[in-house]
């Protein structure tokens, strides 16, 4: 197991080294100044130079490469060209947001999923099923901001049950932290939930269908039984796989989020620094993401082995 | 993938094929409703230039934002351009993301997921950079590259498509491993076949099903996250109508003027609906067990 | 051969079907699944089903049980009365009480009948804790005793084991003890032992055999193996399209079959007698192994600690037009010799000769030109085929691989198919508008497409209803007899190795245990291991082709039975 | 306790208001640090932290530092500092640079006095070290006014009224600011950015809302205090919220203005200019923009109507409506051979988003081939500092926005600069504006300045510099609990008053 743990995490190795060339050339290759974006609109181009000179964005790209991966691996994020603040210390600042969100937007999903996978594969080929076939096929079809429009105009400015956006750290109290985060929650959970529904039900008719459940039936098991203790823990690695790979789906969704929401969250502010070229931010930003999306995608993998007795590592 | 192996024939894998697959009949109306939606919106989109009534590029800034109205079936956005007209042509353009995502990911991600599938050598390091392709967030991604070339069509299209490459990859490469442990393909081997003969007429063929499905979710989710980029401001500029930038476009005034979303929303939801559940009628008339039911 | 011979007619009736009637949900125009069955199975009683593939056997048994898949399957009439209680007319929740106490069934498929996420003894438990109010210490008594009465060593361990840490064996112990923990008077077992190999069936049949008579539970034994049929039926009933043909005491139905079908099925059945071995060659050997060895997954950098060794020191020959039979239980290697032969996979050791050139070391592009000399045909008759060609291409694709143009191929192959039993314009079909068998033929007629001097045949007709094996088997014999190949026959089944060898070879865990001409091995074996194979194979005292014991018995074991 | 949430029109990212030209790193500068000198409302400068005198030849200006200036550290403002501060700023700010051009000396005799000696007379100083936008010379410690001009500052010690709140401080998302306890106001009321700076509430935050709608909906919901500008089109949506009162800070306002790049064919040619002049025209673009004619100005003059050097003379081309026929006919008389023209067209700033739009499309009724190409604020930003021609990664036009004190004069406004590679972007080479700005520097009096600016404007005009698209006005919302906020460009947080709940 822990030899496992161990091979894998140095196979990460070579991947994030890749992501880390890829986005820095990609972001190179881009056109935009950041020294532009720091002196304004009426700066003159000697002025940009000599700003541009500061920053060592003048120095040659191989150059540019060594000193940041020399950096990152002093575990040195470096400082935001614009604002001179610390990359590590703005991310710190708004990871929070975006993890507790993201986190809900989980739960939520697994709990409102799940059990409607589970059904809709158990009626297969009733309305039910039909029911929750036609909610993930729209939860997949309806952009994630006109979802959040919509749920602010309904439960925000019509009802004037929730506030309409805003951030409250659980710190300051679970019930305002809970008020502005469900909203964006559900937004991000429908397409969440959609893709989790149909995966659960496409791996619950495939074990549904297995000898097993026959026995169990066989048995005089309750239907219930059958389905939570039988059926769903075998049908279980798929729908772990979908909620990891699906994490990039919820990246996406994040970002759009919470701009609608005006959640001060990491998905945001690579966004900004993406428009404002703040390279050493969205260097930071992609590696960090990326290596969340590894992380979770290794420890759903090693979950496998908690649902499963015959993956072992 | 059926995990029944046929060499079992025991009843009740015959039972489970059949219970999970739809017989001809038993399809429902459902896909031919939805083929018959998707046909429409086609045909409406090809055919706009054919009959909408203004120019979708066509500006007013003294009529913006006008309710409908019989000179404007939708009334006009904030450039006082006919919003139906936009709506309509618009549909090419998404459907053309939609389609040129589809096609230009499934038939990268084939050539390289077979090549990776095959020949072990290569596999390592190309699985390497498709891992990494997927860990980069695919919308940052996509702004970046969007920054990079421009907003054009091309570039949107290639920048919805390079994180699902990766996707495509994994999944050819999934079957081409799976099925070149089938029995034919061996029998081929000692027939004497060339390993590019193997590849391409036994085990190409295996992926085309998978590669349908995946198509068909990829052309759906192209559409959506052209909507998003608009959104973020790296989508396809406003001179090329897309519902993704009507929509984006619109999105300030969702409490005044909820057309500018609702119509492009409505067609775009309806044509994903249509697609996804296409994709699904295909997976499940494409399902290999339906193969071996009729054996 | 001695048969059981009780009279049951005094004994309680525990399952009385009358009529049944299963057809397909929602089509009641398309023709019945089961036909109008009629079954009687009395306390204590062994009544064994038996037929062709598709006959309707684990419906009937599916619809005793009440599990008939929903929205699939339905009865369309009829009634079966388990005791008293009318099984088509019981709600869900009278049906779950019933199961388990009154009424239990074994599957075919040990492997996959077990949930592999929950402990064995879980798995056994969880009946208790359905249908009893034991508490949780009794409840896990009661399944360690139920684990001891199935013979299962060291059940403390075994209860917390998951199925995949579990034999084959082991786990239909498992399955048997769930279906027996609550005593139920009617035990359905629908083929149980068929994945398993002989030995390992032999105790699971006397196993079942014995906790029955200790029960008195009535017994309803599905089967296409006459030989099981033999051991331990007390009656047969004959299935054929869904209608039970001939129903008969086990002594009655072997020695004297009323219907054809009957008779059909029982001379399909081949002799434990070994055939009349063929001329011996001529030439010089087709087909010459020596010292072969094979280790799966040693090497590796990261794995140390050495692989599996699946074959070692394998040494045999085999001349043109003679048939060289590899038997063995599962796991024993026999595949693996069959592969590294055919350089599916790379021998780790050892030479092999083909037409007098060693191939074990050839690079495989060098290789390609030797592969017209060796063809194989695969246990799978559904896998074998690449179902999206047509026939035609499957067996042209080998002759235009060497050259040979596509029209004369396509001549070539219209012969092969009249050879192998088939229309001519099958060539255009498809894989899977053909039977198993037909399929089966069809990859025959690929490999011999290819002219070859060596055929192996990886268990090619285990797959297979014993009526159609036989069909298979004298395809076989033709075709080597009219092409003069050499045959390796690779099988489990001692039956068809018999009827179809000139040499046997007994392997054991990867080892060459016994070699020599069929009839010394199968009638004198001398390695012990040979010999328990034998003894295991059910029924093999009787020859039923010729309703009739065999005269000579085939395994003079140290205290040789005979019938 | 009163702590105002306002949503200002930007995220606050450079926190040195030296270094860029940013509006809101002004208004934040506006906040924590304060001025010498500052206009009022009707341009004239007022002393703020100083008092000044000037010689009988205008070569020496004398500044005096009043009492009880402090800094946010304790430290009191001495003349050191507002040298060391007036010494960066004038490396940074072309009207600095200017005055530095003819400064012979600059030093602080004593700690309450600054002396600022001339080697040529240059009667604007005052408005120009006066001046709200674009860098004005906001007074730091000592300490870090000496941080190199081309480097941001890290230490935020200022003297102004409010005190920046370092740990709160998140870039892009929220800034707060503190009362100064110690700040001492004028005594005269407040004026623009001159006269008594009173602080009446306890903390200000602002925060950044990245969608307008949702910023919109925040107000009407009470969960924002003020707004700093308010999207014209939306606002029906505040018809519904009583406690919201939506009205105009500013009333000057801002400009909009396309830019041409002389450099390269066909806007070398004055007449091509000139045709796309006559084919633009400023309603529709304003009413695009604006939506509501309420909220934006048809007007001609290049400094701002309403300003003191404001004039329209010659804007007749561009102020009357689109003339493509005109237009037509200038293009085939300059032999305009079709070349595409590349319009740089940003995508993700609202304010801008329209103007290339509305303009490509008028271009091209007028017979010009527009190549529209789509990109981000920040590729616009890099791409039109490229001298290279159109085809070769270069451009021919773009679009961008000013307020108008920031154009309102020829030394402010960049666009008249006419020094070839050293103007502003486009470049122009034109010798005849810049004898026309050295005449302003010149002139001795407001009448003689006016005149130079209306000959500046009529120039402009016809060799068309840049077009003027006119001007517009961006309404601000506020609570209604939000009370007594002096009009004025920059949004000012002193004097407000906001009452309890
Ligand atoms: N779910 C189902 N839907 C339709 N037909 C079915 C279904 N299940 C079984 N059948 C049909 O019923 C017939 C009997 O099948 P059954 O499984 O009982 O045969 P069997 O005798 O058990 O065969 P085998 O020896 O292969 O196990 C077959 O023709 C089969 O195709
Ligand atoms: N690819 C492989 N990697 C590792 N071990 C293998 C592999 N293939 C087979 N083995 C092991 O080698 C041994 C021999 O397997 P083989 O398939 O040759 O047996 P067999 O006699 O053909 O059995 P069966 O009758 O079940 O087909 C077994 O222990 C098996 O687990
Ligand atoms: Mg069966
Ligand atoms: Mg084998
Ligand atoms: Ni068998």
């Amino acid at each position: 197991m822990f030899g496992y743990i161990l091979k894998r995490v140095l196979a990460t190795i070579p991947v994030m080294v890749i992501v880390a060339i890829f986005v820095f050339l990609l972001l190179r290759l881009t056109p935009g100044d950041p020294a532009a974006i720091l002196a304004g609109d009426a700066a003159t181009p000697a002025q940009l130079e000599r700003i541009r000179d500061r920053l060592g964005l003048n120095d040659p790209l191989h150059v540019q490469f060594v000193t940041w991966a020399g950096q990152i691996l002093r575990g040195d994020l470096g400082t935001s060209l614009i604002s001179n603040t610390s990359v590590s210390g703005m991310i710190a600042d708004r990871l929070g947001p975006t993890l507790n969100l993201a986190v809900m937007t989980i739960v939520i999903s697994v709990l409102l999923a799940v059990p409607m996978g589970v059904i809709a594969a158990w009626r297969h080929r009733t309305w039910v099923d039909f029911l929750v076939m036609s909610f993930s096929v729209l939860g997949f079809s309806v952009p994630v901001f006109v979802i959040g429009y919509i749920l602010i105009q309904i439960f925000a400015i019509e009802l004037r049950w929730v506030p309409v956006q805003g951030y409250k750290p659980p710190a300051d109290g679970i019930g305002p932290f809970l008020a502005r985060a469900i909203l964006p929650a559900l937004t991000l959970a429908t397409i969440y939930v959609a893709l989790i529904a149909r995966m659960t039900r496409a791996s619950m008719l495939e074990v549904l269908g297995e000898d097993y459940i026959r026995t169990a039936r066989a048995k005089g098991v309750r239907e219930n039984v059958v389905l939570f203790r039988h059926a769903l823990r075998n049908a279980a690695v798929p729908i772990l796989t979908i909620i990891g790979t699906g994490f990039a789906l919820l990246i996406s969704g994040v970002v759009v989020t919470e701009s609608v929401f005006n959640i001060p969250g990491i998905g945001r502010l690579t966004v900004d620094a993406i428009l404002a070229r703040d390279y050493p931010v969205i260097q930071a930003m992609i590696l960090l993401t990326a290596g969340i999306y590894v992380v979770v995608n290794l420890a759903v993998d090693i979950s496998y082995s908690l649902f499963d007795p015959r993956i072992r590592y | 993938m059926a995990k029944a192996s046929p060499s079992r024939q025991s009843a009740f894998h015959v039972l489970t094929g059949l219970f999970s697959l739809p017989a001809g009949a038993r399809l429902g109306i459902g896909p031919t409703i939805a083929a018959a939606i998707l046909l429409g919106i086609v045909a409406a989109s090809v055919c706009a230039p054919l009959y909408v009534p203004y120019d979708p590029l066509a500006m007013d800034s003294l009529s913006r934002l006008r309710p409908p109205s019989d000179a404007h079936l939708l009334g006009t956005d904030q450039y006082g351009r006919d919003i139906f007209s936009r709506v309509m042509t618009g549909g090419r353009v998404s459907l053309l993301i939609g389609v040129g995502a589809a096609l230009v990911s499934v038939g990268l991600g084939l050539a390289i997921g077979l090549v990776a599938g095959f020949f072990r050598a290569a596999d390592g390091l190309i699985m390497r950079i498709m891992d990494s392709l997927m860990a980069i967030p695919a919308i940052l991604l996509a702004i970046a590259l969007v920054a990079l070339n421009g907003p054009s069509l091309g570039s949107v299209i290639i920048a919805i498509t390079i994180p699902e490459v990766p996707r495509v990859v994994r999944l050819v490469r999934s079957v081409v491993l799976t099925a070149r442990e089938e029995p034919y393909v061996e029998a081929a081997i000692a027939l004497g076949s060339s390993m590019p003969k193997i590849l391409i007429q036994h085990l190409m063929p295996n992926t085309l099903a998978p590669l349908i499905v995946q198509g068909t979710y990829i052309c759906a989710s192209a559409i959506l996250i052209e909507a998003i980029l608009s959104f973020l401001g790296a989508g396809v500029s406003t001179e090329i109508p897309t519902w993704g930038n009507i929509m984006a476009e619109g999105r300030s005034y969702f409490q005044i003027k909820p057309g500018m979303i609702f119509w492009p929303g409505l067609l775009l939801s309806l044509c994903i609906l249509a697609i996804n559940l296409l994709g699904d009628t295909a997976r499940d008339l494409l399902d290999p067990r339906l193969k071996k039911r009729e054996g | 051969m001695e048969f059981k011979s009780r009279d049951f007619s005094d004994a309680a009736r525990v399952l009385k079907i009358r009529g049944l009637k299963v057809g397909l949900a929602g089509r009641p125009e398309a023709a019945p699944v089961i036909d109008g069955i009629d079954l009687d199975i009395r306390a204590g009683e062994t009544h064994c089903l038996v037929g062709e593939s598709g006959s309707g056997k684990s419906v009937t048994s599916l619809a005793i049980m009440g599990l008939l898949p929903r929205g699939a399957l339905e009865v369309r009439g009829g009634s079966i009365d388990l005791e008293g209680v009318e099984i088509t007319q019981a709600s869900a929740a009278e049906m779950r009480g019933l199961r388990a106490m009154r009424l239990s069934m074994i599957f075919q498929e040990p492997m996959t009948a077990l949930n592999p996420v929950l402990r064995v003894g879980e798995q056994i438990e969880e009946v208790l804790n359905m249908h009893t109010d034991l508490s949780a210490a009794d409840a896990r008594q009661r399944t360690l005793d139920i684990m001891e009465q199935v013979h299962l060593p060291d059940v403390e361990r075994i209860y917390r084991a998951f199925p995949h840490q579990l034999s084959g064996g082991q786990r239909q112990r498992i399955m048997i003890a769930m279906a027996l923990v609550l005593d139920p008077h009617l035990l359905i077992a629908d083929e149980p032992t068929t994945a398993l190999d002989v030995t390992t069936q032999l105790q699971i049949l006397k196993l079942i055999a014995e906790l029955q008579a200790r029960k008195g539970t009535a017994l309803l034994f599905i089967t296409h193996d006459m030989g099981v049929v033999a051991e331990i039926a007390d009656t047969v009933s004959v299935m054929q399209n869904g209608r039970i043909v001939e129903r008969a005491p086990i002594h009655e139905l072997l020695t004297a079959p009323k219907e054809d079908y009957t008779r059909k099925l029982l001379t399909a059945v081949p002799t434990l007698a070994p055939r009349a071995a063929r001329p011996d060659a001529r030439g010089g050997d087709v087909l010459k192994v020596a010292d072969l060895e094979m280790v799966y997954g040693g090497g590796g950098v990261l794995r140390r600690g050495g692989g599996v060794t699946a074959a070692s020191e394998v040494s045999f020959a085999i001349g043109p037009g003679r048939t060289l039979g590899i038997v063995g239980e599962s796991g024993s290697g026999k595949s693996t010799v069959a592969r590294c032969i055919m350089r599916l996979i790379d021998p780790t050791g050892g030479a092999v000769h083909v037409a007098g050139t060693e191939i074990s070391r050839l690079p495989r592009r060098s290789l390609r030109p030797h592969r017209k000399h060796l063809q194989i045909v695969f246990q799978d008759p559904y896998r074998s085929l690449n179902p999206r060609w047509t026939v035609a291409r499957s067996l042209c694709e080998g002759p235009i691989n060497f050259g040979t143009p596509r029209a004369e191929a396509l001549a070539h192959a219209a012969e092969l198919m009249e050879i192998v039993g088939l229309p001519r314009d099958a060539l255009r079909r498809y894989p899977h508008q053909f039977s198993g068998g037909q399929r089966q033929r069809i990859a025959i007629a690929r490999a011999v497409a290819m002219k070859p001097d060596l055929l192996v045949a990886d268990e090619a007709v285990s797959a297979l209803d014993v009526s159609v094996q036989a069909q298979v088997l004298d395809l076989l014999d033709d075709v080597q007899a009219k092409f003069g190949i050499a045959m390796l026959f690779i099988t489990h089944d001692l039956r068809v190795a018999a009827q179809i060898c000139d040499e046997v070879l007994v392997m054991q865990k990867g080892r060459v245990v016994e070699h020599g001409p069929a009839a010394n091995v199968l009638s004198d074996p001398h390695h012990a291991y040979t010999r328990t194979l034998i003894e295991a194979a059910p029924g093999r005292h009787w020859d039923f082709a010729n309703f009739r014991a065999l005269d000579t018995a085939p395994a003079p074991g140290p205290k040789g039975e005979t019938a | 306790e009163t702590t105002i949430t306002a949503v200002m029109h930007s995220a606050l990212r450079v926190l040195d208001p030296v270094i860029t030209t940013a509006h809101i790193t002004r208004d934040h500068g506006y906040m924590i640090y304060d001025v010498l000198t500052a206009v009022d409302e009707t341009f004239t400068p007022r002393p703020q932290m100083a008092d000044w005198t000037v010689s009988e030849d205008g070569l020496v200006y004398t500044f005096t530092l009043r009492d009880g200036l402090m800094f946010h550290d304790g430290a009191p403002v001495t003349g050191e500092d507002v040298v060391a501060s007036l010494t960066r700023w004038g490396k940074r700010d072309s009207g600095g640079q200017l005055i530095f051009d003819v400064t012979a000396s600059l030093e602080a005799p004593d700690d309450k006095t600054v002396v600022w000696t001339l080697s040529a007379p240059f009667p604007p100083l005052l408005n120009v070290i006066s001046k709200q936008s674009a860098v004005p010379p906001f007074i730091m410690p000592a300490r870090v006014a000496a941080t190199s001009s081309d480097e941001t500052i890290t230490d935020y010690v200022g003297s102004g009224p409010f005190r920046f709140v370092e740990d709160a401080y998140e870039p892009g998302v929220s800034v707060t600011y503190e009362k100064f306890d110690d700040y001492v106001p004028r005594d005269e009321p407040a004026s623009w950015m001159a006269g008594g700076k009173v602080v009446n509430v306890d903390r200000v935050v602002w925060t950044t809302m990245p969608d307008s709608l949702t910023a919109i909906n925040a107000l009407a919901a009470g969960e924002i205090d003020y707004l700093e500008q308010v999207q014209v089109d939306l606002l029906p949506i505040l018809d519904g919220a009583p406690d919201v009162t939506v009205e105009m800070r500013d009333p000057l306002g801002f400009v909009t203005i396309g830019r041409p790049n002389f450099l390269h064919p066909p806007f070398d040619n004055k007449k091509v200019r000139q045709a796309a002049n006559l084919a633009l025209s400023q309603e529709d673009v304003l009413a695009t923009m604006m939506g509501s004619p309420d909220y934006y100005t048809i007007c001609g003059a290049i400094f701002g109507c309403g300003t003191p050097l404001g004039d329209e003379t010659g804007s007749e081309p561009i102020t009357s409506g689109a003339h493509p026929e005109e237009a037509k006919a200038l293009l085939e008389e300059a032999g305009y051979d079709g070349t595409p023209i590349v319009l740089m067209a940003p995508t993700d700033v609202i304010s801008l988003t329209n103007q290339p739009v509305v303009a490509a499309q008028a271009l091209r009724n007028a017979g010009f081939n527009v190549d529209m190409q789509p990109m981000d604020w920040q590729s616009v930003v890099q791409r039109r500092a490229q001298q290279n021609p159109p085809s070769e990664g270069g451009w021919n036009i773009f679009f961008t926005n000013w307020m108008v004190p920031e154009i309102s004069d020829p030394l402010i406004n960049v666009m008249v600069n006419g020094r070839g590679n050293e103007a502003w972007f486009g470049w122009p080479s034109d010798p005849e504006i810049e004898t026309l700005r050295a005449e302003y520097v010149q002139a001795a009096d407001d009448a003689a300045r006016k005149a130079v600016a209306v000959k500046i404007q009529a120039h402009v005009m016809d060799n068309v510099n840049y077009i003027h698209l006119g001007e517009y006005k961006m309404p601000q919302a506020r609570q209604n609990t939000i009370q007594n906020m002096i009009p004025s460009p920059v949004p000012v947080f002193w004097a407000m008053t906001k009452e309890a709940d």
